[in-house]
This record gives structure tokens, C-alpha cells and sequence, in this order.
């Protein structure tokens, strides 16, 4: 019988010992699932199965036989499929391309479009995903780009296939799509490394776990039998977390955020809704639905072609970014890659960016007071990094997020802030960490407007919520009103509509 | 209406199609530009530049950048006629030149991709060393050809068509071919378009990069050889300049500095661009301070009509 | 004591100058001092070539200036300096304009040879017997450099003087001085003209003549109908004369190196060795050299 | 024991133990290299390069490109000298200067910025027109001084010290400040790291940029003026090439063409290693063919050294 097995890995960075030791073993035909805090090592495990680093030292063995990868290709050969936490996709090329990006079917060196479309398409069709086979990844949305990118495990006949994150931005309809998708891997006998927050998923899905510590096995469960959230969540975090999300009424004061018949590009019809002080307002939607681009509009990151933002009755016109956060309004954006992190620079750097201008007295910066922010919020969200001089490439996807959430909260004079997909890719620890902060923000009279494609975060945290659909807010519910099926409901375009999506 | 003619002129074609207006314009009122023999006096002109976008194309798409195309042509001529005259052979001394051609851009090739060393300046060394390498060969001097049948490489014709223009069209289309029909082409684009994800699906990054740039120097090499012919000599400091005409070509024809995009067609229309400008303001007798002036306007112009283009378009 | 010389040209790449340094280098071998040749191809470039030349103990240097406008700078960078110092080919002038007479000078008047080109055309063309005014004249320009203009304006002056109509002088501008983009604009105007059968060609150098002489082969004027007239007379015009069958590049006035380079650094020698204050002012002159008597132009000039 | 030396060469301070170490062993052996003399002249040498760097680090750090510079400079030398020649007055005509460098380099800027056109085809395109216009106001002829007291910008001295290297090195000084010290210097790094993501932070993207190029465009002109002082003349041809030698030295100081990246103390050791260069070549009286090789094999060396050092210090 197959089996993948590690055994002693280890691997260090400049200051930092991301896996320790690290040995344990899946067998054929189950889904083994990989957890463990943000910066826990599960990212750097699966580089190394993908060849795309090396360990210092120890082994992996696929059937008793020791890979050597040294490269995606060797990986390849040997029949490892990796679908990585950041999206690998090539945005001019066209769905099929991406998918057989490296294996292109050849004559001698000339591409078959003729036979590479049609196995795209037919690969799309049987995992029951709706995209153009020829379509520019470019015009795709996130959420179909990701499920191009786990197209690309199922068009190969791998033996061992690993998923970093592969939901985070999946709407549930998409995820139960992989989730299918997964179980028919699993029957054909695969071996499935599964990495995920979502401890729901982990207990629908796996046949086993293992959870990783500071880069340590902490634990290894080669099967769910009695294993219960309470012990996974303390074997991660290493501490109890009665309830994650943790809400306790609040009282909602005056209007501070009001956004009149605003309307552009992607959101044709002119919206409106408003945020009143001491509220967490939710906006809950399938993927493609419009609130990301909802959001941008009202921040002004693309233009609106109509209405006005009103922040505390002023209104802002034209909005621009720079104008949105002077009158303390502002947005942390969904794709951390290309809107959040600015690659090269530092964590404290990353941090400071926005709030400086406000302790810079005649634009000098002060490096001291920047370096004591830095430090302060390094160690309240727990953001794992050798020091606030590391270059926030190299920390992991979780703590990356938690920079850009440091950035936005070390913002002096917050009115409105709007958070969009804020836990993506962040363990539960720190979850209801940030969910506390939401709350403080919030009970200090900030109105707090939280995007988010997970269900039960909408319905653990928000006061109140509105529901999109088509780009159009289409319904909104009262705390006392949130349930699943009334929020999917409203999310669901009508049958009789088609799906406004894909091909742009 | 005007929405029609935005559409027109901002679309899919957009280049194409002002281009086409902007030649109809120019053959309407300027004097003697449309003739067959200033047509084809202007296509041999750009056939130096014409050969060498073509590989260039493939270096800009795949996120590259290579300065030292000048020193190669002139290298490579150098090596043509000196070897020619050396062996008395023709055809050996061509081999020789396409084997210099493409060595120089092999050595960049590992250099820029093995030892990673910034493409810039890898390039702008090597445009030094390979300048001063035709220079010490030649003494400095051009090296005149002993073999007249040397020359009929360039004066030749085909159905009133000189040669090297003939050439120029034929790489046009084979490189059109290879950009969107071959693995290599297609690898070359997602290389460009991002490296990071082309390696993690398994192209070889590395190998492309050192084919791209061994390309280019035997296509330089083919431009070295029909200019040596031209002049009828090989000159150490010919074509100098010539890579920032090139690169000018390529983006004026669409082609991104920032990797993952290019189209043949563009770059054909980006060559001639700049050949109907150079052979417009002669014709015109613009004074040489003026056509600076007039040279860099055009530039300007045509990649910004472009980048209203991309913008309607919508791209990022 | 041990001389050192220094010996700065404007293009190192030139052929031109690559003879008067092999020139001013068997000078030295003679005389056994060091010569240092230093390329510097604008003014900044002067400056520092004077300095490091300084730095490194040299008594004297000759120049040939990328600019002659940059006389003052040089003359003072020099005295900063205590070098002595020489000029080559090209002569420095004040800021009037005014040649600077007390920096000893070996050279040719640019308008000078450009009128011997002019002279050697209008002695084809009346010897070819053509209808001067139905001839057309290809001026391939570079009026970026002084001497460029001067030179081809030396050339046409002499034409138009001699019955040549202005309006049959068409302008074919450089951009940089090689033969390819001589070759390029010559070619559109020879197009622009199909009319006109006879074609005289004149430019900066041997290599802009070249360039025109080109065009007109490349749209099938035969050589017969063609007289090219080049300046400097180094490889790339021995290398017409050497072709089986003539071409149009009629000739080429040559300019010698030998006495430039040679002579330059003899006198530069003898100025430090022995206090023999050179000539203010040496005029050579430019010689036609054709196919016929190349050689033996080259040898009176003590060439090869 | 190699381990050390390896840490201390490869280590942060790398290039800068290197080049020490360079200095060390060329002042050793190459005769007359180490006299005050002549590290005066190799210093006056580099100024113009020198001040340029400045801002064409932060140009580069943000992610552009600047192919302008050398027009500039030689432009607003023109300038100086032609108003100074016209109204009598050298304040007048360094105060031209300084407007005409800081006009070009905003229009530059708002080009890129506003109307969103390639840095690199625009920088060529003025380029291109500032040369021209340069040519067209002095006919192509240089324009000497009238009024000596002009050459005293250059000639003059501070504690033996030329004035022009005093500026250069107080430029050093401002510009290392102005780039770890102040909101503009540092909101440079992060366009250059991600200019989307520095938008969103709330960074005025454009402006940074426009200011960066107008800030490039006013340093030109005061090493226009410096050079057109040193040379007694208003060149239009003054500087050709600059470009190219600049972004040299900044790449070879360890500023990435990717931007968010630079270091002033980088920059310094990559503009005295290319005069370090030059000077030495010189001294030892190698051969003008012969230089261009060197020149080419000693920035490849200098990069991949640094490349070498990079990877050791684990960045991508
Ligand atoms: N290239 C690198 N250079 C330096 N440190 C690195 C590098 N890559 C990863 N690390 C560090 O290694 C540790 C493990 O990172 P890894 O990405 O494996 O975490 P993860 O478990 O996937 O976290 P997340 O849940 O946030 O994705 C982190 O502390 C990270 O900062
Ligand atoms: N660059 C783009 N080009 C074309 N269409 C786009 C682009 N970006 C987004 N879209 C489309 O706009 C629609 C709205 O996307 P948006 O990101 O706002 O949805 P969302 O509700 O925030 O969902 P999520 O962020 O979870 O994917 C999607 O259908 C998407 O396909
Ligand atoms: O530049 C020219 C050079 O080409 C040679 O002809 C001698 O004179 C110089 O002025
Ligand atoms: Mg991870
Ligand atoms: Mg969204």
C-alpha cells in the first residue's frame, strides 16, 4: 500500500527555525489534514514536498523510495501536485495554458491548442466548474482563479496532491465543489495533504491530522477517532478558546459612514447603505457578488461613476484613497499580495506606512516611535517574525495579514473601517483575537464594516448585515434574524437569472 | 458615432488601424513617399531593426531586457567578413558569424539566468566587451570584403524585392509562429508573465531565459551579416545605438516592459512606425536638430495613443 | 629624466585616430619616452584625462579636442596641471570664437579640405563631361559637429561656385556617424529624386560617403553615374580602391596621419626634453587619392 | 576562519568591504594612484555621475527609469551659460538653469504619472526633444563663457578641496537623509516595493513620483551647471551616455531595478567604483579597445558579487 511519509525535516531561515523535526506518515486513499498557528511551518512542509525548497535535513518518501526534488519539475515527475497558498497563475495566458502550464500537449515543440482545449474543458465540465477554457486568467475573479489553480491537481495523475489553504477565497458553493471534488481524489486512491484554519472543514474532510507548533510536531492523529475541536484548537494555540467569537451587545450610535447611490464599472447600480457608530455591519455574498468592489468604490481605490460618501455628514468628492483615510475612513484590502503587503520593506515599515504622516513633524519620520509601534502590535496579534526588520515577504500568508491589519489599527483617528475578508488565511488564536479588537474598535465609537465570504464569522460577530447578490444589496438582517439558511437565501441569485460571473 | 470611431481606434486593433490612417495620411501629402522605390528603400532601412525586434520581442515578454544587440550585429559582421576573407570561404564565414552571434548571447543567457545576475546590466557589460572585442580584432578599422559575391546577399532580389527584406519578412512570420504556436512561445510569455508561477509548474525558467538570449544572438548575427553585406565591409562601430531603437519598436508595438505580453503584429507596425518617421522627415527635409525634436514627439505620441488603448481596454 | 606624453583623442573608436596614435607611438620608440593615449569624448572626460595625466607625472600632452569651444577649460586645466601642452587636427578657440594662438597647433582647416573634396568633384564631373545642372548632389550632414559643417560646407561652397545648382544639393541628416544610417538617408533622397541620373556625394568622412555611394547601388544606379568624394583615406576607403571593379567612390582626400601623430609627439618631445618650443602653427593639407594612385599618394605621405 | 571571511564579505556590509579592500590593493600596486592629487581628479571626475546618482537612485527605487538625465544636464548648461552670456548676470543664468532642469524633469514626471506612459519610452522621447532643443538653441555649436567668474564655480576650493566635490559630497549628504529620514524618501522605497499597495496605504502615488522626477530634473541641472563651470562652455553635446553610467553605479550599489530598494552608502561605493575604474585604467595606460573589455568585466564582477551577497543573505 502507497504512503507518504516524512521523517527528521528541518529547516531554517535567517533567524528563524520554521520546521523542527519534523516525521509522520499518510497512507494512501486519505486526506490527511496539516494545522497549526500562523508561522507554524505548514507552508514551508508543503514547499519542501513541492521541491520548491530544501530542508536542511531529514527525508520524504513516497513508497519507501526517497525524493530528491530539487526542482517543481522533479516533484512533478515524481507525481506531487501542489496548489500553493499564494495563486501561481500567469495572468495573460489563457484557463487552459495555466492549467497545463509546463506539460503543454506538443508536436514536436508546436502546442495543440486544438487537443489542450478540449481536455481543459472537459477537466472544467467534470469538476463541474463554469469558466471558458480560453478565457484570460486575467478576467477572472479571485475566487475562479483559485479554482483554476485546483483544476490543475485533478488535470494530472498525481499520487500525492497538496492543498495549502485552498478555501480561503472560495465561496461555500465553490468549496463544496472541492469538497466533492476532494472525496473523488480520495477514492482513486490518492494521498491528500489538506492545509486549513477552518476546523469544520479538517473534521468533514480528513482521515487524519497532524498540527504543527512553532515548527515542531505537536501532535499526530492518524485518524479523527476521538480526536474533538477543544484538542486541536489547544494542541494549536496551545491554550483553551471557549468561544472564538466571543459577541456581547453593543449599543449603535449616530451615522458615521453613509454612502449615497454609489455606482461604477463593476457595481452598474447605484447602492446605498450606511454605518452608524459603535456597529459591526456585515456584508455577506457569494463569491463575484460585487462587495469587494463595493467597498474599493466607497474608498475610492477605483473610481465611482455616481453618488457621494459622507463621513460624520462631510461629504468626500471625489474620493480618493489619500482623501478617505485623511477624514478617517479605511479600507484593509482583500488581496493582501497585490493591494496589502509592500514586498521588500520591513514589517515596522509596512506598518508605519499610513499613520506616519501623523507623527512626522514637517515629513521627517521618527524611527523610534515607528520601531515601539511596530513591537507593540508584533507582540498583541502575536505576529511571528525574527523582528520588525524582517522583509514581510518572507513571513507566512497569516502574519502578512496580520501586518496589514497592524497597519490600519495603528491609524490614529479611525471613523469608519472597513475590513475586507479580515481572518483570511488566520488561525483561530488569532481570530478571536482580532475579533476583540473589532469589538474595542467598535465599542470605542467606530463604525466597523467587516466583508466576509465565511458564514459563520458574519453570524458570530455582526451586529447587523447586508446581503449581496449580483452586485445589488439585496436584503438586510437584524442580529437577532442571522441564521445560515436566511443569509444563503438572500445570497443566491434567483434561478430564473443567470449567474452574473466568469467570463468578463 | 463617436463612440463607432472610439471603438475603432481604442480597440483590439486600435494600433493597427491608426497606423493604416497614419500611412494614408503620410502617402497623401507627402511627395514621393509612396513609391515603390521609397517603399522599398524604406523597408531595407528598417531591416536591421525589423530582424532584431523579433527576438527582442521575446526577451522584453519574457522579462528581460538585452542592450548588447548593437555590439553583437557589428561583432558578428566583423567575424562574416573576416573569416570569409580568411578562409575564402562565404559559407564558413556565416557559420562563423552565427556561431559568434550566438555564443555572445549564450554566455548572457547563463550569466542573467544561472548565475542571476540583473539582465541590464549583464547586457551593458557585454554590449562593452563585445564592442571592444570586434574593435581589437579590427584594429578599429572596418575590414573591407574580398568576395564580391559577398554583396549580392544584400543586393539581390526576388521578384523586384531585394533580399534582406525578404528575410525580414520571412523571421516575422516565423517568429509570429513561434510566439503563439510553440511551447517555447507560449513558455517565453508565462515566463514574463510571472516567473515565480512558470517555475512552480515546472518550466524550465533557467533554460528558457538562456534559449531566449541565444535566439537573439544568432538573430542578431543574421542582421550583422546582411548590414556587412550592405556596406560591403565590416565595421567594428557599426550599429551602435541600435538597442534603444529596438526596445522602442517593441513597446511602441504593444510589447510590456513589465513581461507577459507581446504580439508580432505589433512589433511589425512598431518597426515601421519608426522607419516612416525617419524616411518622412528626409523626404521633408526637416533639419537634423528638429528631427530630435520631432523624433521624440512621435514616440511620445504613439505610446500614449497606446496606452489610452490599453486603459479603454480596461487591462491594469 | 624620464618623459611621459600624453596623447587624448576625441573618438577613439576612429580609424583616424588609431593612426595618429600608431604614429605618435613610434615617436616614442625613437625617442624612448612613454606615451599615454587616453581617449575622452566630451569635455568632462578632458577634464579628468588632464588630471589623471597630471597625477601620473606626464610633462606635456596633445590633444584632439572633442570641441574646440572647450579651449579655455583645457588651456587652464593644463596650467593647473604644468603640463605643456598641444594640439591636434582640431585647433582650440576663446570664447569669441577666436583661435587660441598660443597653444602650438598641427592641423588642416576643416573648410580647406572640405573645398579640396569640392574641387576633386567638379574635376570629375567636367572631366566625365555631365550637365552640371541636371546633376543631383547627396549632403550627408552631421551638423552636430562643428567640424562636420564646416567641412561640407567647404565642399558645397566650391560646387555651388562652379555653376552647380543649390537646389540640386539635397540634405541626407545623420543622426550618428556611421555608414548604415549615411546609407539610409542617402537612399531616400536619391528616391525622392528618380529623375535625376548623376549623383556627386559628399559628407564628414570617408564612412558618411560610403553610405551614400551605398544607396546608390542599392537602388541600381550604375557606378559610371556616380562620384562619391570621401575625407581621412583610412581602411574603409583603401577598401573601395581594392575592389575588383570600381565603384562610385571616386576618391578620397587623405589627410596624414603620420606627420599628425608622429610629428606632434616629436615636437611635444623635444619641447620637454630640450625647452624646443614647437611651431605656433602647422598647416598640413589634404592630398585626393583615387583608385589610380592610392598607393602612391599613401606613400608620399610616409603612410605604410 | 573562512566562514568569517565569508560572513564579513558576504555580509550586509559586503560591497562596502570590498571595495575598501579593492582601494587597498589598487593603492598598493598601481603607481601614482594614491596622491592627492590624484584622488582629487578622480574625485572631480565623478561629480557630475555623482549628483546625478542622487536622485536616479530614488528614480529607480520607485520603480522608474530615467534615460533623460544626460540631456539635461547638457541642456541646462546651455542654458546657464547662453542667459548668463545674454543678461549679464550669473545668478540669473544659474536660476534659468535650475528652472529649465526641474521644467523637464516635472514634465517627466506628469507625462508618467498623470497620463500613466512608460518612464522608459518617455524619458527616451525628451530624450530625444531636450537633446534636440539643446542643438537647436546653440546651433550645435558649443557657447563659451563670457564672464570668467563663472569658471570660479569649478575652479574655486575649500580647504584644497574643489567646490564641485564639495557639493557632490553635501548632495550625498542631503540625499541619504532625505531617503531613510523623511516621509517622501521613505514613501519612495514603498512605490518601488508596491505601488497599488502604497496607493490603497494612502500614499500619493503620482505626486511622489512627479516629484521625484522634477527633484531628478533640478539635480541635473546644478551638475549641468558644475560641468558647463568645469568645461568653460555650454556643451550640447555635453554628456551623452550618462544615463547608462549612472544606472551602472546605482545598480552596482546594490539599488534594485525592481525598486524598494537603495542605499546611499551603496550608491557612493558604485559611483567611485566606476571612477576607480576609469582612473586606473588610465594609469596604467591600457589600451583604448582593451578599456571597453575591462570596463565590461569589472561591472559584471561588482554585480555578481553583489548578487553573491544577496543570495548569502537569503533575499530573493
Ligand atoms: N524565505 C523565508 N525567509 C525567512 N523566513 C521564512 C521564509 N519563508 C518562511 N519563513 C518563516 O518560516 C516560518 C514558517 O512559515 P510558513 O509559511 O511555513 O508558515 P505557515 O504555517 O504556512 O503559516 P500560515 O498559516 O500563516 O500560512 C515563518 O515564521 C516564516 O516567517
Ligand atoms: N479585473 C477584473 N476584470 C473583470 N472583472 C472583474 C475584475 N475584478 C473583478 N471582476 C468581476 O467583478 C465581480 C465582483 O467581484 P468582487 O471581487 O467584488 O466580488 P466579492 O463579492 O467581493 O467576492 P470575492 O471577493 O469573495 O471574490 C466578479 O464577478 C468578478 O468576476
Ligand atoms: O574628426 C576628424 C577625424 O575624423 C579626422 O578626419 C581628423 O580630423 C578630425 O577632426
Ligand atoms: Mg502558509
Ligand atoms: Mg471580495
Amino acid at each position: 500500500m502507497a504512503f507518504l511519509d516524512f521523517s527528521g525535516l528541518s529547516k531554517s531561515y535567517p533567524g528563524v527555525r520554521a520546521l523542527s523535526d519534523v516525521g509522520f506518515s499518510v497512507p494512501a486513499g486519505h486526506v490527511h489534514g496539516l494545522m497549526g498557528e500562523n508561522g507554524a511551518g505548514k507552508s514551508t512542509l508543503i514547499r519542501i514536498l513541492s521541491g520548491d525548497t530544501r530542508a536542511d535535513e531529514g527525508a520524504i518518501r513516497i513508497d519507501g523510495v526517497e525524493q530528491r526534488s530539487s526542482s517543481a519539475r522533479d516533484a512533478f515527475d515524481a507525481g506531487v501536485v501542489v496548489v500553493h497558498q499564494e495563486l501561481q497563475l500567469v495572468p495573460d495566458l489563457s484557463v487552459a495554458e495555466n492549467l497545463s502550464l509546463g506539460r503543454f500537449p506538443r508536436r514536436m515543440g508546436i502546442v495543440d491548442f486544438r487537443a489542450l482545449y478540449a481536455a481543459v474543458g472537459r477537466t472544467l465540465a467534470e469538476i463541474g466548474v463554469d469558466i471558458d477554457p480560453r478565457a484570460k486568467v486575467a478576467s477572472l475573479s479571485i475566487g475562479e482563479r483559485q479554482m483554476v489553480e485546483i483544476a490543475k491537481a485533478v488535470m494530472i495523475d498525481a499520487r500525492v496532491i497538496a492543498l495549502d489553504e485552498p478555501t480561503s477565497s472560495l465561496s461555500s458553493r465553490e468549496s463544496e465543489i472541492l469538497f466533492r471534488l476532494i472525496g473523488r481524489l480520495r477514492e482513486a486512491g490518492k494521498i491528500i495533504l489538506y492545509v486549513s484554519h477552518r476546523l469544520d472543514e479538517i473534521f468533514r474532510l480528513c482521515d487524519g491530522c497532524t498540527v504543527l507548533r512553532d515548527g515542531q510536531l505537536a501532535a499526530h492523529h492518524p485518524t479523527m477517532e476521538g480526536v474533538t475541536r477543544e484538542t486541536l484548537v489547544s494542541e494549536m494555540v496551545g491554550r483553551e478558546i471557549s468561544d472564538i467569537w466571543g459577541w456581547r451587545p453593543r449599543q449603535a450610535g449616530a451615522v458615521r459612514l453613509s454612502v449615497e447611490g454609489i455606482a461604477g464599472t463593476r457595481v452598474p447600480e447605484p447602492q446605498s447603505f450606511q454605518a452608524r457608530a459603535g456597529e459591526i455591519l456585515g456584508f455577506f455574498g457569494l463569491v463575484g457578488a460585487g462587495r469587494s468592489e463595493l467597498m474599493r468604490l466607497v474608498y475610492g481605490a477605483d473610481p465611482a461613476a455616481a453618488g457621494t460618501v459622507r463621513i460624520d455628514g462631510e461629504t468626500l468628492s471625489p474620493v480618493t484613497p489619500r482623501r478617505a483615510i485623511c477624514a478617517g475612513l479605511v479600507l484593509c484590502p482583500e488581496d493582501r499580495k497585490a493591494d496589502g503587503i509592500v514586498q521588500g520593506r520591513s514589517v515596522a515599515e509596512n506598518i508605519a506606512i499610513s499613520s506616519r504622516r501623523h507623527h512626522s513633524p514637517m515629513g521627517l519620520v521618527r524611527p523610534s516611535r515607528e520601531a515601539e509601534t511596530a513591537d507593540r502590535f508584533i507582540a498583541s496579534l502575536r505576529i511571528r517574525t525574527p523582528s520588525r526588520r524582517q522583509d514581510i515577504v518572507n513571513l507566512s500568508g497569516g502574519n502578512q495579514q496580520k501586518v496589514i491589519l497592524a497597519r490600519w489599527l495603528s491609524e490614529p483617528d479611525v471613523k469608519v473601517l472597513i475590513v475586507d475578508e479580515p481572518t483570511r488565511g488566520i488561525d483561530v488564536g488569532a481570530k478571536a483575537e482580532i475579533y476583540e479588537i473589532l469589538y474595542a474598535l467598535a465599542e470605542k465609537g467606530i463604525a466597523v464594516v467587516v466583508v466576509s465570504s465565511e458564514l459563520p464569522e458574519v453570524i458570530g460577530i455582526c451586529d447587523r448585515v447586508l446581503v449581496m447578490c449580483e452586485r445589488r444589496i439585496a436584503a438586510e438582517f437584524a442580529r437577532g434574524d442571522l441564521s445560515e439558511a436566511a443569509l444563503l437565501a438572500a445570497a443566491l441569485p434567483d434561478q430564473a437569472t443567470p449567474r452574473f460571473a466568469q467570463k468578463a | 458615432m463617436t463612440a463607432t470611431i472610439k471603438r475603432i481606434l481604442l480597440g483590439e486593433q486600435g494600433l493597427l488601424v491608426l497606423f493604416v490612417l497614419a500611412f494614408a495620411v503620410v502617402s497623401l501629402t507627402v511627395p514621393n513617399f509612396l513609391t515603390e522605390r521609397n517603399i522599398l528603400g524604406l523597408l531595407q532601412s528598417v531591416v536591421t531593426i525589423g530582424i532584431v525586434a523579433c527576438t527582442m520581442m521575446f526577451c522584453l515578454a519574457s522579462r528581460d531586457f538585452d542592450l548588447s544587440v548593437g555590439s553583437i550585429v557589428a561583432f558578428a559582421g566583423m567575424v562574416a567578413v573576416m573569416v570569409s576573407n580568411e578562409t575564402g570561404s562565404i559559407p564558413l564565414g556565416l557559420l562563423a558569424a552565427l556561431l559568434a552571434g550566438t555564443l555572445v548571447g549564450f554566455v548572457n543567457g547563463v550569466v542573467i539566468a544561472k548565475l542571476r545576475i540583473n539582465a541590464l546590466i549583464t547586457t551593458l557589460a557585454t554590449m562593452q566587451i563585445v564592442r571592444g572585442l570586434a574593435l581589437i580584432a579590427s584594429d578599429g578599422r572596418a575590414v573591407g570584403i574580398n568576395d564580391p559575391a559577398f554583396y549580392s546577399l544584400a543586393l539581390s532580389r526576388f521578384f523586384g524585392v531585394p533580399t534582406p527584406v525578404w528575410i525580414m519578412a520571412i523571421l516575422f512570420a516565423i517568429f509570429a509562429f513561434v510566439l503563439n504556436r510553440t511551447v517555447f512561445g507560449r513558455n517565453t510569455l508565462a515566463i514574463g508573465g510571472n516567473p515565480e508561477a512558470s517555475r512552480l509548474a515546472g518550466v524550465d525558467v533557467d533554460w528558457g531565459r538562456i534559449g531566449i538570449f541565444a535566439l537573439q544572438g544568432l538573430v542578431c548575427a543574421v542582421a550583422g551579416i546582411l548590414l556587412a553585406s550592405r556596406i560591403t565591409s565590416g565595421q567594428p562601430n557599426a550599429a551602435t545605438g541600435l538597442e534603444l531603437s529596438v526596445i522602442s519598436a517593441c513597446v511602441l508595438g504593444g510589447v510590456s516592459l513589465a513581461g507577459g505580453r507581446a504580439t508580432m503584429s505589433g512589433v511589425i507596425v512598431g518597426v515601421l512606425i519608426l522607419g516612416i518617421a525617419e524616411n518622412v522627415m528626409n523626404l521633408l527635409n526637416i533639419q537634423a536638430f528638429y528631427q530630435y525634436v520631432v523624433r521624440g514627439l512621435i514616440l511620445l505620441f504613439a505610446v500614449l495613443l497606446d496606452t489610452l488603448r490599453s486603459r479603454a481596454l480596461g487591462r491594469r | 629624466q624620464d618623459v611621459k606624453i600624453g596623447f587624448v583623442v576625441k573618438q577613439p573608436e576612429e580609424p583616424w585616430f588609431q593612426d595618429e596614435w600608431k604614429f605618435a607611438q613610434e615617436a616614442a620608440k625613437e625617442k624612448g619616452f612613454t606615451l599615454v593615449e587616453i581617449g575622452a569624448e566630451d569635455g568632462e572626460k578632458v577634464q579628468a584625462a588632464i588630471d589623471n595625466l597630471g597625477a601620473q607625472g606626464a610633462q606635456g600632452f596633445i590633444i584632439c579636442t572633442p570641441d574646440v569651444k572647450l579651449g579655455p577649460g583645457i588651456v587652464a586645466k593644463a596650467m593647473a596641471n604644468d603640463l605643456k601642452l598641444m594640439t591636434v587636427d582640431d585647433r582650440l578657440v576663446d570664447n569669441a570664437g577666436n583661435p587660441i594662438e598660443d597653444v602650438p597647433h598641427m592641423g588642416i582647416s576643416a573648410t580647406k579640405i572640405g573645398e579640396t573634396v569640392g574641387q576633386a568633384i567638379v574635376d570629375e564631373v567636367k572631366k566625365r563631361g555631365w550637365d552640371m545642372a541636371s546633376v543631383g548632389a547627396i549632403k550627408v550632414s552631421y551638423d552636430q559637429l562643428p567640424t562636420a559643417v564646416d567641412r561640407v560646407a567647404g565642399a558645397t561652397s566650391v560646387l555651388e561656385a562652379n555653376g552647380f545648382p543649390a537646389a540640386n544639393i539635397f540634405n541626407a541628416p545623420q543622426a550618428k556617424t556611421d555608414t548604415e544610417v549615411a546609407l539610409n538617408a542617402a537612399t531616400t533622397v536619391i528616391n525622392a529624386h528618380p529623375e535625376i541620373q548623376h549623383w556627386v556625394a559628399v559628407g564628414l568622412n570617408d564612412e558618411a560617403v560610403l553610405g551614400a555611394v551605398r544607396a546608390t547601388e542599392s537602388v541600381g544606379i550604375p557606378a559610371a553615374n556616380v562620384v562619391g568624394v570621401g575625407i581621412g583615406g583610412a581602411e574603409s576607403a583603401i577598401n573601395e580602391f581594392k575592389k575588383p571593379s570600381e565603384t562610385g567612390f571616386f576618391g578620397t582626400v587623405i589627410i596624414s596621419p603620420k606627420r599628425h601623430g608622429y610629428e606632434t609627439a616629436l615636437n611635444m618631445y623635444e619641447w620637454i626634453a630640450n625647452d624646443a618650443e614647437p611651431e605656433k602653427l602647422i598647416l598640413t593639407s589634404g592630398q585626393l587619392a583615387t583608385r589610380g594612385d592610392y598607393e602612391q599618394v599613401r606613400k608620399d605621405l610616409g603612410i605604410e
